[in-house]
């Protein structure tokens, strides 16, 4: 089965074969790689031999659809791994929001100690919108595009969830 | 000795009190917030009284309900631990009228070392030095003037009521003095209300190095080595260090004998520590004294092979220190490494949640100090500190290659962490030759950086395939045992599955 | 240096080398048998080989296999651990003749003290004690009175093909000797099919003493201390002290020099271990030298500072030991509990299964070198050794208040394992003063002193109770997440449930 | 509700009352506790409060029906724990199986090595019955009651399972 992968930005395609229990064949680009794949502590972590290489991975599925969060030793990557199907229909989906509203979401719960911006202020993407407190630290909130403030939906004091909307910022056509 | 003694405190400090506790035979009890119940300390502490609702105001800060809690319990004694109540001079009064041991130095040094206008003419008059500067506000440009032509350029501009970084200008040549006087004075009574301003020498390059000490009642004052605190991001630290790379045996030496002048300057009684600031010149000042046991007091315990709690403990309760100065000697290298439940690679923002699995590191060096387990529910309304991770090894070298070792060995599940961050750190080559000071990583940490390239990357795409390969066979394996086809294929392979 | 080094072994003591081998950059592969494949140094190493089914005649004794999966991954050394082929003289020169360096003494050194009348020779050579006695089987009843006289009573016959305790008689006076000759001579011939009886000086309260050396190909040898191994059931060593209760500094001098003494007499290369036998009177006789790593090393580790797998590989390498016998000090006090899937309190049979749930002791000076994870099958093909706690203190009154805490802290829930056992061991009086020999468990433990009584009856009472309670009430709670209203209930106050 | 418990073979009534969620009111003798109790680490330790001592408890259910076996720190007992139903109906079983034959089961997987008895041999408690090699150890495994070996189901070399039958012993009548 083929899937589209794409790390740091860089796409590929992967082409997967089933080679016995736990055994897969793998091919990408010209190299190809036998994968023996067993799960430890009750399917936490996966243990693989990838040609006699051993790595204890974890992984998790990220928000967004396709995309996993996987761990070898020390460091992190975001791989979104999508069939055929799927990438079709993430293609979609971008092309949609590309051109739309953004919305500043609290990454976790707090409460908002202050509003950097007012409504119709413009903002560039990672400038700071709101600040929230959490764990007794004071984190800046950025905007996740440049664009204006469209609405805000929340006011100071105000206790936030995670994922709870802030802000929603709107794209400014060229030459506004 | 005491029979029984209250910590007052939670997370990873109270556990670690609670462990040299037990180890001398003396009752651990301790106080937990509604929120708390189901924390580390409870579970580990002999005896656990509720002392309130969730926020700190309403709980751990809350003197008279400690005090209750003590006399209730019948603890001879109370351990403040760091944070909450450890440095607040009431809460001692309040103990000693209660008849109650507390851990820790006398209200009046605690008051003298928290008013910081005070202690620096308290450690003037004893010839510890301090930053040059006015130690009085500034009032006129020519006073301005006179000071910084005085103390010598690069001169530092301070609004009294800033603090974290912000309020203050540095300034390089005596033209700009004038104008940055103007400007941070206007800019201070903006953000804070309050234009008062000092002047102070900058410090360039600036290290924090600072000495742990320990007094008794009987007039005994020793020095326990320093600790390299530089690693910090916006004044927090990160990771801390003993010995420090930028420390030889004769610094060391005046470093010790300054930090025990200043323990003197208030009769000190227990585990201490000076906090100092040095320059690329390693000339260094008094920045303030903390009055009770530091968060990264482990390095020092492993290098010079001391239980500071135990000393502690023993020192409260009248005991002299067992040792002299010339039979401390720092063995190898020691490194802690704050485990923080906040995400490094977005602004290092508070994470909260449930810890879904964990595997500490272990074998040889490793120690962990740990406040949280697998299935513990993090909550958000206390400080992100989850663990430490304190390493030992025989030098500065091999420390740097056992941390890395132990940080690849390290998994918190479930909620987002700063282990990716420690080990971008043991990467940097300003660190791995022990040369940087306190704006390293402010300077030139990159959330992107967390993102290697390299050949890792086909493999985490094979693995991330994989996991959709076995996604889509219907395996549900996400925050949970596995179960499904893959688990009866397991068990028929005598791998797994009960 | 080397590039990649192939260690030849399993479970605990192959993922503590496969860890000093990432802190010195080294490339670590491994071999495992099919039932290994989800072992944890499969998952720790950088590479992993399947080497044949789980039997270890089939897997990890197999020469063959094992060479050639060094040679297939590439490696320029193998590391043997212990057990399986680590004193396999056969072994090493297979590997030799691959080209491939074993890390370990040369196969003349094995071969000689592999054979315990060559080496008993040998050590009578050099002038190292051994203990009074024949050497050469015992022919006539006058041969045994006139050898007898000559060693001193009592003495011990000891036939030839017993062993693990078989096969032994004491005497204390010169006319139980004849008959006890007569008897134990046919005892023999019935039991093993083989009378050869020899006649030693019986050592009373012995203890077990070994000294740890280190030896480099360039003539260099020294000493890192001593190890008392005394509390062994049934011959099986089950915790091992650094330093012995029993030695004192020219005790341990003379211990030392004389285990340099018996390695030099082998040309002795690598880390050894060499065994005395103790007697109340504090002389010490040569019994054995053990050619390989110790399970014991970490406590060695722990006061001397060093990691003697680091040294194994630096001294394989070619290098020099870089450090002098006088800069060798031992600083406080170590033990090591050997954490083995086994049940006390049923004759120590052995248990095997899945490990549901555990918790490593953390914080100050403890080590652990663990072999198993949550949700590992301990198979029973095995040897029974699930992990080492290793436990540092100052001195060793602190280290047993220490090592008590940490066992408390422990637990390993799915199988029957021997924690129980050393609490037990760390309550009797005779080990807490250090006065103890090899017949300290087997003479004093009874399977029925791991009940206790007290207060804490009640308490079991109440808890049991509870858990019925809950039980009935629908909470399916064993050896699983809480489900049903509990978990309900839990939400609604916060405290669980996701 | 009252429960019959049994510990290290002293029994004692044990009286609970519910008093709000995770707590409970209980009576022993003429002493009585408070009793807080939460689950850690999802069920698998419970915390108690216990008039405010702190206890962190494993327990697990042994093969006996109404055993507990319960660790508080470094000590592990067996309690018995039964309400009067349950109570009435082990003693039954109690007496039914006092005077009947007892079978030696392998508590262990392994292999036998040896066996010491024939049957119609009369042993004693203890005695050891079959020699069972599991782990590169030998276990002397040993009769569960005296009597006369009535029945050997294993021969030497034969792999067995835990709880595998090994042999029967059955009562000898007084005086025979």
């Amino acid at each position: 089965m083929l899937y589209h992968t794409t790390l740091n930005g860089e796409k590929k395609k992967v082409e997967i074969e089933n080679a016995g229990v736990g055994r897969y064949r793998m091919r990408i680009d010209e190299r190809s790689f036998d994968v023996d794949c067993r799960f430890l502590s009750d399917g936490l972590y996966l243990s693989l031999l990838i040609d006699s290489a051993s790595y204890t991975v974890e992984t998790r599925r990220a928000k967004r659809p396709g995309v996993w969060v996987t761990r070898f030793g020390g460091d992190y990557l975001d791989v979104t791994v999508r069939d055929d199907l799927e990438e079709r229909a993430a293609a979609r989906r971008e092309e949609e929001v590309a051109g739309g509203p953004a919305v500043l979401m609290s990454p976790m719960p707090g409460v908002v100690v202050k509003l950097s911006v007012s409504e119709g202020d413009l903002v560039e993407e990672g400038e700071t919108v709101a600040v929230v407190e959490a764990m007794k630290m004071q984190n800046e909130l950025g905007a996740p595009r440049s664009g204006r403030v469209a609405s805000i939906v929340v006011t100071v004091g105000e206790a936030l969830e995670t994922r709870s909307p802030i802000a929603t910022i709107e794209p400014v056509e060229e030459g506004e | 000795m005491f029979q029984k003694i209250l910590v007052a405190n939670r997370g990873e400090i109270a556990v670690r009190i609670i462990r040299t506790l037990r180890e001398l035979n003396i009752r651990s009890a301790t106080v937990y917030s509604d929120i708390d119940r189901p924390s580390l300390h409870v579970a580990r502490a002999d005896e656990a009284y509720r002392i309130g609702p969730g926020p700190s105001a309403e709980s751990y800060l809350r003197i008279d309900r400690v005090i209750d809690t003590a006399k209730r319990a019948g603890a001879d004694a109370i351990h403040p631990g760091y944070g909450f109540l450890a440095e607040n001079s009431d809460f001692a009064r309040a103990a000693a009228d209660a008849g109650i041991t507390f851990i820790g130095p006398s209200p009046e040094a605690m008051d003298m070392m928290g008013n910081k206008v005070a202690a620096r003419r308290c450690m003037v008059e004893r010839d510890v030095p301090v930053i040059p500067g006015t130690g009085e506000p500034v009032e006129s440009a020519e006073e301005a003037a006179r000071q910084a032509e005085a103390v010598g350029y690069p001169v530092m501009l301070k609004a009294a009521a800033g603090g974290g970084g912000k309020g203050i200008r540095v300034i390089h040549e005596k033209e700009e003095l004038s104008s940055a006087l103007e400007r941070t004075r206007s800019e201070a009574a903006k953000a804070f209300g309050d234009d008062t301003i000092f002047l102070e020498k900058y410090i360039e390059n600036p290290r924090h190095i600072e000495v742990q000490i320990l007094g008794d009642g009987h007039g005994n004052v020793i020095y326990l080595g320093e600790r390299e605190c530089s690693v910090q991001r916006r004044f927090q630290k990160l990771i801390e260090e003993c010995p420090s790379a930028a420390v030889d045996e004769s610094l060391r030496r005046r470093l010790g004998e300054t930090a025990v002048e200043a323990a003197r300057a208030v009769s000190y009684e227990g585990a201490g520590t000076v906090e100092f600031v040095m320059g690329k010149d390693r000339k260094f000042y008094f920045l303030e004294m903390n009055t009770r046991l530091q968060v990264e007091h482990p390095v020092t315990e492993l290098t010079t092979g001391i239980d500071l709690v135990r000393e502690q403990i023993l020192v409260a309760s009248g005991e002299k220190i067992g040792r002299k100065q010339e039979e401390i000697h720092l063995r190898g290298h020691a490194m802690e490494f704050r485990i923080n439940a906040e995400d490094p690679s977005s602004g290092f923002l508070p994470s909260a949640g449930r810890v879904s699995n964990m595997h500490l590191p272990q074998g040889p060096g490793v120690r962990n100090d740990a406040g949280f387990y697998a299935g513990y529910d993090v909550p958000t309304i206390y400080d992100p500190l989850l663990a430490k991770l304190i390493v030992w090894a025989e030098n500065r070298d091999l420390c740097i290659a056992r941390s890395r070792r132990a940080l690849h060995e390290y998994s918190i599940k479930g909620l987002r962490h700063n282990l990716a961050f420690h080990t971008w750190t043991l990467r940097q080559e300003a660190f791995i030759r022990g040369e940087y000071d306190t704006h390293f990583i402010d300077d030139s940490f990159r959330p992107e950086m967390l993102k290697p390239a390299g050949t890792e990357e086909d493999l985490a795409r094979i693995a991330a395939v994989i996991r959709a390969w076995l996604d889509r066979d219907r395996m549900e394996i996400t925050d949970g045992p596995a179960r499904g086809p893959w688990r009866w294929v397991a068990r028929r392979e005598g791998i797994g599955g009960k």
